[in-house]
């Protein structure tokens, strides 16, 4: 195969993340269209930087803001071709929401810190809400609004992050735009670094 | 298959001690915890409200406020430093909670503000690709086997799981009744000094609360301990809490 | 609602056709748009214009040159966002690479399951999994290690089954000879026959 051009393979890049529709790693994406980490990268970006343009209607959806998903774990990284959010008024007549349900109070609770501080641990969880939360999370789980993946630091445990199909739902790039990401951040840091002792809860 | 989703009022204990006390228009502290023990256990009693995967949560929750009660009626009553420090994680815990129930509120905005993305269907062009067989190089019958093995760890992790939260209600139980005996002990040399009849009105109020708790937990754990029998017959309570 | 600018209109109408799979005609979208023939032909011809760009990878696909399609007909005329042809490579390599894949424990666990007890509905294997399962159990069919058929009981539900080809790659003749396939069978009815900690919580 003769060797692509930069805008042939932006056209790949495109092509493919619309065949496939779901989020895809970058692992898969540079197998697929045949480039390296670095190349990949530019490309993301460039295509996330078009895609700013008011006249396009779609935007990129990833695990964190672009340039810092090029670290060592980048291969793992997702990435969603999703149409943004200002357009949602035209197509909800044509795309019903699979999440019209009402979250419970139990629901939210546990969706709301998974998502401003995932990936996080289920024991982490409960002592944050003070309570049990294994069925409240296999119910988000069932219902695809989080996801979980083995903790690479306790091999008995999961750890859980906000799904992106929650993420579509919130209207957000990535859980870094939810709002006052950044304070919650600071506030969980600054509680955890107080001198108090954590009794070893639940 | 489908489960069955009730409507709770709160999602745990700390929502419902935090509701409590900014009902009261108070701030969290130590002596608004004490102040709203009695509406805690009150609310505990009537167990129909919480489920059981969350009883024990709210159970440990009220032991310690159940300290923290004990400690503002009987001044006499000394507390370990390992309660203190309970006691003191709780006010804590219960003010970063209320910080992060913004969160939640946010998500809920955002949840219901309609600015959505939509993805694509997954793989729209799959009927177009035809019919193949593709296993992959691992795939073998001990390997089926071996995960449909491991699938039924998970279920019995899972059966332990709901053991081990009826193990820390019954332990629950164990240390609150503890606790009241202390109480006891502390406040039979103590009552005479307290002063004023609505120090010893609460207190009634609290041993009721108690009573009916440990009254409710006898019945649905079904659970022989005479946890229940031990206080009527030292304390003889004025009313038929243990029906 | 306020006049949407050019810009907007053309994100919306790029957002409409990458959300939906099956072409449109020039009614719905200009309805949809809320726009009129005029613009939705001035639309439609700038949107063109753009895909034609090498960075792009879709094109429009209609009924014959854009222009010529806006007569009295135009109402009926449908129109489809598709990848460009030059970029068909790419849906192969992504099929390759999808198959090429060892499976992942996901997809085994999920794979078991359906041989043991299949024929199983999706919301079935998700409760027992305790984790949503669309992708893993598309990727299945895909391989041809499942197949799905309609549920007689639910409408708008699939049975999923292991596929005779599987069968016959484990050297089964039937996923009654499935390794301790009685011992599962009563497992799985005691487990579900257990009093369930679930109910209430949520």
């Amino acid at each position: 195969m003769t060797e692509s051009t930069e805008p042939q393979k932006l056209g790949n890049l495109e092509a493919l993340l619309f065949i496939d529709g779901e989020a895809l790693t970058f692992k898969k994406i540079a197998t697929v269209i045949g480039v390296k980490k670095d190349e990949l990268s530019a490309l993301l970006m460039r295509l996330d930087e078009m895609l700013r343009d008011d006249s396009r209607g779609l935007q990129l959806m990833t695990d964190g803001p672009l340039p810092q998903l090029f670290d060592e774990k980048w291969e793992a990284r997702k990435v969603q071709l999703v149409t943004k959010p200002k357009h949602a008024g035209i197509l909800e007549a044509f795309v019903k929401s699979e999440l019209t349900e009402e979250l419970t109070p139990a629901s939210l609770e546990a969706l709301s810190l998974v998502a401003y501080f995932g990936p996080i641990s289920r024991s982490h969880l409960e002592y944050l809400r003070g309570v049990n939360s294994v069925f409240t999370l296999r119910n988000l789980l069932l219902r695809g609004l989080v996801e979980r993946f083995p903790d690479p630091k306790n091999a008995n445990a999961y750890l859980y992050q906000p799904s992106f199909e929650l993420l579509r739902h919130l209207g957000v790039k990535s859980k870094e735009e939810l709002p006052d990401y950044q304070k919650f951040q600071q506030l969980l840091v600054s509680f955890e670094q107080a001198p108090q002792t954590e009794p070893a809860q639940q | 298959m489908a489960y069955e989703i009730t409507i709770q009022k709160f999602s745990g204990p700390l929502e419902a001690l935090l509701d409590l006390i900014e009902s009261k228009k108070l701030q969290v502290s130590e002596i608004s915890l004490a102040e709203v023990t009695d509406d805690f256990l009150k609310y505990i009693a009537k167990r129909e409200l919480i489920d059981f995967a969350t009883l024990a949560d709210f159970i440990s929750v009220a032991s310690k406020l159940i300290l923290i009660k004990s400690k503002s009626l009987l001044p006499d009553m000394t507390l370990s430093g390992e309660e203190e420090a309970e006691i003191k994680d709780l006010e804590r815990r219960l003010k970063l909670y209320q910080e992060l129930k913004q969160a939640g509120r946010l998500i809920q905005d955002r949840w219901k503000s309609g600015e959505h993305s939509f993805a694509r269907p997954y793989f729209m062009h799959m009927t177009d690709v035809a019919a193949i067989f593709y296993p992959g190089t691992t795939l073998s019958l001990s390997a089926v086997e071996l995960s449909a093995n491991k699938i039924f760890e998970a279920f019995e992790k899972l059966a332990m799981e709901t053991e081990t939260i009826k193990g820390k209600v019954i332990s629950l139980e164990e240390k609150i009744s503890e606790v009241i005996a202390r109480m006891k002990q502390v406040g039979e040399s103590s009552f005479k000094n307290l002063s004023g009849e609505k120090s010893i009105s609460e207190r009634i109020v609290l041993f009721l609360a108690i009573l009916h708790l440990a009254r409710e937990q006898l019945i649905s754990l079904e659970q022989t301990a005479n946890f229940s029998d031990i206080i009527i017959k030292h304390q003889k309570p004025p009313t038929p809490a243990n029906s």
